[in-house]
């Protein structure tokens, strides 16, 4: 069997990040400890997902070491999903208020 | 030889059958010729692209038969020719799609003076509502149902008493009236559909859909369900007179309110009741 | 020589790989039965497919006599008829044509074509067919069960799909549904097989841009299905909860003959948005193998180069890119937000520029070619007719606004058949005769292959040609029968009746080509090694049919594309991929 | 199989890389093996699912008329008397990141032979996916207990508990199948599997400690879905 490199890298690197996902949790959490509401918690919640993904993503899962030619390949089937996410925020506001607007009671 | 005339013969044969056949659209009956119109623009684009298409396929095969003592020519790309083709067949695909996308703004876009009345499906029937002298509808949910209000009208909503209801009865519109069809359904989905109209579209629970449109001719037609609904689907019919407007009001006067049904159904109850009890 | 997307034509690195570990089968079992060779596997997806396609092309012909002939069959009833059309169309699609394009040709010809042993992970390639084969079964049960099977619609909509109203909702929408989500599990095994295998386990010189188109749709095809299909996955798991647990994903309230059930808040539109964002990808993953096979047919079988091969793998890869911003084109009237409508008709139309390329590289592949028309090419040649007659009618159907009175009437019904039920269907039988030598040894009966090609291309033709005209009309699809209106004349049954009589008749055209398949597997001409004289590494093996491990003692080296025919200077018509240039009496130059 | 791949002193890096990774011939991931390519492709196809999921429940959620229950309240704890919001899944979630940090140690490990120290974070890691499962039970037990069913519950929405036991259902399958399949690379790492070339019982073929790699992929994953589980399921 031939020599075999893999993924090697600091022990530091993967401890700092862990470290990192902590402190991310706990703000997220805190989000919802302290009751931020509206906009606020809104872009509060996103964010800290985003960069607790981004991290994993970017190191436990090595993608920050990988080619690009893998990347790109796993990141630009994404916009199909993003695109259904819109689609589907558009379309669930649009049926609430046709239930809102017709419906006496229920639904 | 023979497969390049068979290729001709079905471009040919194609387009004699479109001339000759009597199978076309159902005469209209709404103002949306203007569909017709972008289907007849559809058609002439792609019908001659097709022509096109066959008739060079066809003149290959007659051209370029193999012979033992003939090459091909080796000729991998040719880029002019590429970006010329894709282009004029942007030019087509816009000038089909811009007149429709025009149209599509008329179909979304209800006019103010549309009078709206309401179309209730059901596991196989049709049922409408008109809007009364208020010229509002009432409210209504599925879960309003009882055996005496069918078709679930708020009761507490004072615009909903003098509603006029048709249940399994046929629909009468006022002819040069546009109207605004407002679609709703108790159990699954249907497809409130008249050809000669054009226009149709899918009645779903839990939401109201709708469409709008003028009928623009007097006369009967037939109003099928164009979704698929269970064992029934295909039964599921109504009809929809159109008339001018004399005979639109003598019609409107003879129905039957919502507050009248009720309490018409609950005479009965009362007297079955009463029957019973004796 | 031409570079075409392809680096210098004598050029080939160093070999990045080992010989792969192949799995050597022990007993008669492993080798046939459970086996992990992909060429097995793909003849057993293959053979699988077609038998349970033969039961949808049954159904189709009682759908058509109980169309054409309604009031005389009293063995057909409208919950018998609505069973019919729901399995018809889902086997037709997801059984018969994703099954036997990714799953039989995708198993058999991948390896052989990027010049690998086998698929890269053999024995999860092997439970892939045997999920898809449990799949089957599954389905084919619901024929037994109470109720029987599902009378849906292949949509599946619900919630008529779980309610009573419909046939089968006892077990036979439970049973599709579980039936689906094992093809998708066992798809997605063999599919994750398929795509590795193109990436990452090619020959050298085998560059993406050396790969036949085959390879391409194929390869393109189940990257569509590897994403497209977890939304069915999805909308099949939450409709199996609303019917069984009764969760209301998609169910709101609802009065059904007079009771009001138990569910509330769900949305049924939901479901449909999932569906398409399936399904219209997937009326592409039916579509982009053929895409891919009838461009190697064209070329191989005209002595020509594929004209704009570049243009050709870009355009699949757009198609198969915008296939998914598009599904809603089939809501247009669904009652969904109809601001929508600008968007997917923009989209939908779109797609059409990519696609008519392809349709411009394949005629203009014959123009100065030198056309044997041998049976493949007969049937490409159908393919070309009626795939643009079908896309055409697509585009009556995107434009949003032509959609809506055309929507749910036969026109429908027609554009798919056209374009799927027909295209696609002459791609596979023109693949069969051009790999039934590889495969066998042996050629296919030509005499025939000729009957078999023109009554099914013009019986086909003669079917739906007509059929969009009903639409016209305005005769809804999935009608048990039309019963009395005031629109649609008489001559509309003598139509209906024509139209059933030719389906009869292309249906007992299917059955030579089956007689044909068994009949040369014994009795048919021997073939020569490469008969069609094709560049692909398929034919290039030491054996054919090809053996075990594919490729002799070492892998062949590629040097260039699969399309070399009739290069000037060059006495032979055709220079397979493995030869190096100048290295040979048949090179280059 | 054989996962080497000769690098490329010359290769080209970033985008460019990339066309040119696409463009070469015999592979177009450089350096990655065959397992670790399938995994990723796998779990693409995964994310697929999972934002199907994610995508039905925000709209089955933001269509309906019926309030939404307060997630905070429902899934918050009492301590000593004390309401703490959201305190079991604030748990889960620091538990399933703990496992992601031992199974990326697993990874570089076991890339160095270290086969004792490998195995140990893998167990680790499998212990901590098995504690999250059985909190998890705890929680559904919970809510079944306070009367939340697939088909309605007492605090709002029906499809509350839908959604609930739905997804994260999903989520707890997969981070039990990832369990099992820690303890049988473990137990693979342990025996020396990897070094010996031994094959496996099934496929017959050899591995290597590119596995443990792919299993690491898969890992870390399902610790990504929690992560969109928790924003949008806990705490919209
Ligand atoms: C192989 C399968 C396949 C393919 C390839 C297509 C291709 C296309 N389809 Fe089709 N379609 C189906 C299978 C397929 N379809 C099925 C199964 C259904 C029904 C599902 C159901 O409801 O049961 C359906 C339904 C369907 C609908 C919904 C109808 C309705 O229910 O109301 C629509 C609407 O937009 C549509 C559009 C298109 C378009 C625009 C294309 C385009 O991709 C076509 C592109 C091709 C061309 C355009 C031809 C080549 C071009 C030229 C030769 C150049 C000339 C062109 C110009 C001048 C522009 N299709
Ligand atoms: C690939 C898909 C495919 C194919 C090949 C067919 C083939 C045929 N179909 Fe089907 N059909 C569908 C897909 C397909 N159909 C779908 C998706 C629906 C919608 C269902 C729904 O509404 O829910 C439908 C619905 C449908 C209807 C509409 C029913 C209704 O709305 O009420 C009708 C009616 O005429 C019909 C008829 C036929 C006929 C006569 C044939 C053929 O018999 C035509 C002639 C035969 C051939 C061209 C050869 C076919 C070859 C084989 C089947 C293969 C065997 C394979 C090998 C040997 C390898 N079909
Ligand atoms: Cu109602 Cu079909
Ligand atoms: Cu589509």
């Amino acid at each position: 069997m031939a020599q075999l490199e893999g993924q090697q890298h600091p022990i530091g690197t993967y401890l700092w990040i862990w470290g990192w996902l902590f402190v991310l949790s706990a703000f997220s959490y805190l989000v919802d400890y302290l009751q931020f509401q509206g906009a606020v918690r809104w872009t509060l919640i996103l964010t800290f997902m985003m960069l607790k993904a981004g991290l994993i993503m970017a190191f436990f899962m090595h993608l920050k070491w990988e080619r690009m030619a893998l990347v790109y390949a796993l990141l630009i089937p994404m916009f199909a999903v993003m695109v259904f996410v819109g689609i589907m925020v558009w379309e669930s506001d649009y049926t609430l208020l046709s239930r809102l607007v017709f419906y006496a009671t229920g639904t | 030889m023979f497969v390049a005339i068979i290729l001709i013969l079905v471009a040919v044969g194609s387009v004699l059958f479109h001339l000759w056949s009597p199978w076309w659209s159902t005469p209209i009956a709404s103002n949306w010729g203007y569909i017709d119109d972008t289907i007849d623009l559809t058609f002439w684009i792609t019908g001659v692209v097709y022509i096109l298409i066959l008739f060079f396929m066809a003149y290959c095969v007659w051209k370029f038969q193999y012979r033992e003592d003939r090459r091909a020519d080796y000729e991998p790309e040719n880029n002019k020719l590429e970006w010329g083709l894709t282009i004029l067949t942007t030019l087509g695909v816009a000038g089909m799609l811009a007149p429709g996308l025009i149209v599509w703004n008329d179909f979304i876009t209800v006019p103010k003076e549309a009078t709206a009345f309401e179309v209730v499906g059901q596991q196989w029937a049709w049922n409408y509502r008109l809007p009364g002298k208020d010229g509002k509808l009432g409210t209504a949910a599925t879960q309003n149902i009882t055996d005496e209000n069918p078709l679930g009208i708020n009761p507490n909503d004072p615009s909903g008493q003098d509603d006029v209801l048709i249940q399994s009865e046929d629909l009468h519109l006022e002819v040069g009236k546009p109207v605004k069809v407002l679609m709703r359904s108790i159990d699954v989905l249907h497809d409130f559909y008249v050809p000669q109209f054009r226009a149709k579209m899918d009645m779903v629970p839990g939401t109201i859909t709708y469409f709008w449109m003028t009928p623009t001719r007097t006369g009967t037609f037939d109003v099928l369900c164009a979704e698929l609904c269970g064992v029934a689907h295909h039964a599921m019919r109504s009809k929809v007179v159109v008339d001018n407007a004399s005979d639109y009001q003598t019609w409107l006067a003879e129905q039957e309110t919502f507050a009248q049904s009720i309490a018409e159904a609950r005479n009965k109850t009362k007297t079955i009741k009463t029957l019973a009890s004796k | 020589m031409a570079d075409i997307g392809h680096d210098a034509a004598d050029y080939a690195p160093p070999a990045e790989l080992e010989e792969v570990d192949l799995y050597h089968a022990k007993s008669w079992i492993t080798k046939y039965v459970f086996s992990q060779d992909a060429k097995v596997i793909g003849i057993q997806y293959a053979l699988t497919a077609t038998a349970i396609g033969l039961v949808a092309l049954v159904l189709s012909w009682l759908i058509r006599l109980q169309l054409g002939f309604p009031d005389t069959f009293n063995f057909i009833d409208a919950a018998g008829y609505y069973q019919f059309v729901t399995m018809h169309g889902m086997i037709m699609v997801v059984y018969l044509l994703t099954a036997l394009f990714l799953g039989g040709f995708g198993n058999y010809l991948i390896p052989l074509m990027v010049g690998a042993r086998d698929m890269v992970f053999p024995y999860v390639n092997m439970l892939s067919f045997w999920i898809y084969f449990l799949a089957v079964l599954v389905l084919v049960s619901s024929w037994f069960l109470p109720g029987g099977p599902t009378g849906a619609g292949w949509t599946l909509y619900p919630p008529q799909a779980i309610m009573q109203g419909t046939p089968g909702r006892e077990w036979g929408i439970i049973m599709m549904l579980l039936s689906l989500a094992l093809f998708i599990i066992g798809f997605t095994m063999g599919g994750l097989n398929y795509v590795v295998t193109i990436l990452q386990a090619r020959t050298r010189g085998m560059t993406l841009m050396r790969m036949p188109l085959t390879v391409w749709g194929i390869f393109v095809a189940t990257i569509l299905a590897l994403l497209a299909f977890p939304a069915l996955f999805v909308g099949a798991i939450m409709m199996l909860l609303d019917r069984v647990l009764g969760t209301s994903f998609f169910m709101p309230h609802i009065v059904e003959l007079g009771e009001h059930l138990k569910y509330g808040g769900g949305s049924p539109i939901l479901f449909q948005h999932l569906f398409w964002f399936f399904g219209h990808p997937e009326v592409y993953i039916v579509a982009l193998p053929a895409f891919g096979i009838v461009s190697d047919l064209i070329s191989t079988h005209a002595r020509k180069n594929v004209f704009g091969y570049r243009m050709m793998v870009w355009a699949l890869v757009a198609i198969g890119g915008l296939s998914f911003i598009v599904w809603a084109h089939h809501m247009y009237v669904s009652g969904m937000n109809p601001y929508f409508g600008f968007f997917f008709a923009t989209t939908t139309l779109i797609i059409a520029i990519p696609t008519a390329l392809k349709v411009y590289n394949w005629v203009l592949t014959l123009w100065k070619g030198n056309i044997r028309l041998t049976l493949p090419m007969l049937f490409s040649l159908g393919f070309i007719v009626t795939f643009v007659n079908g896309g055409i009618t697509g585009l009556f159907l995107g434009n949003v606004v032509v959609d809506v009175p055309l929507s749910d009437t036969l026109f429908v019904v027609a554009h798919f058949h056209m374009v799927m039920g027909v295209a696609p269907i002459m791609v596979i039988f023109g693949a069969i005769y051009h790999w039934y030598p590889l495969m066998t040894g042996r050629m296919l009966h030509e005499g025939m292959g000729k009957f078999h090609f023109w009554i099914t291309f013009l019986g086909a033709y003669l079917i739906y040609f007509p059929m969009h005209y009903l639409g016209f009309l305005g005769m809804p699809r999935r009608y048990f029968e039309m019963g009395e209106t005031s629109f649609v004349p008489e001559s509309a049954a003598t139509l209906n009746e024509f139209i059933t009589v030719t389906a009869l008749i292309v249906g007992f055209a299917q059955m030579v080509f089956l007689f044909n398949l068994y009949w040369s597997r014994r009795n048919g001409i021997v073939a020569e090694k490469n008969p069609w004289h094709a560049n692909s590494l398929e034919w290039q093996t030491p054996e054919m049919p090809p053996g075990h491990g594919n490729f002799g003692k070492e892998l062949p080296v590629v040097y260039r594309w699969p399309y070399d025919y009739s290069v000037p200077g060059v006495e032979a018509d055709f220079i397979p991929q493995n030869v190096p240039a100048g290295g040979t009496a048949t090179g280059a130059e | 199989m054989t996962q080497t791949a000769a690098t490329n002193p010359n290769q080209l890096d970033g985008t460019q890389g990339a066309v040119s990774d696409w463009a070469s011939d015999q592979r177009a991931f450089k350096n990655v093996p065959w397992g670790k390519a399938m995994m990723w492709i796998f779990l693409l196809s995964d994310t697929f699912i999972f934002s199907c999921f994610l995508i039905s429940y925000m709209t089955v959620r933001s269509s309906t008329k019926i309030p939404w229950p307060n997630t905070s309240k429902v899934f918050g704890l009492n301590v000593n008397g004390v309401e703490v919001p959201l305190l079991l899944i604030a748990i889960m979630t620091f538990i399933l990141i703990s496992s992601s940090g031992t199974m990326a140690m697993a990874v570089k490990y076991g890339y160095e032979r270290k086969r004792k120290m490998t195995t140990a974070l893998l167990l680790l890691t499998a212990l901590f996916g098995a504690t999250f499962v059985a909190m998890q039970a705890f929680e559904w037990t919970k809510l079944i207990h306070e009367g939340v069913r697939p088909w309605g519950n007492p605090f709002g929405a029906p499809q509350f508990g839908a959604t609930f036991f739905m997804i994260t259902g999903f989520h707890g399958t997969h981070v039990t199948i990832g369990v099992i399949f820690l303890l049988i690379v473990a137990r693979k790492v342990w025996r020396g599997d990897y070094d010996t070339g031994k094959r496996g019982f099934f496929t017959s073929r050899k591995g290597n400690y590119s596995i443990v790699e792919a299993m690491g992929l898969y890992w870390h994953f399902v610790d990504l879905v929690w992560v969109f589980i928790f924003a949008f399921f806990y705490l919209w």
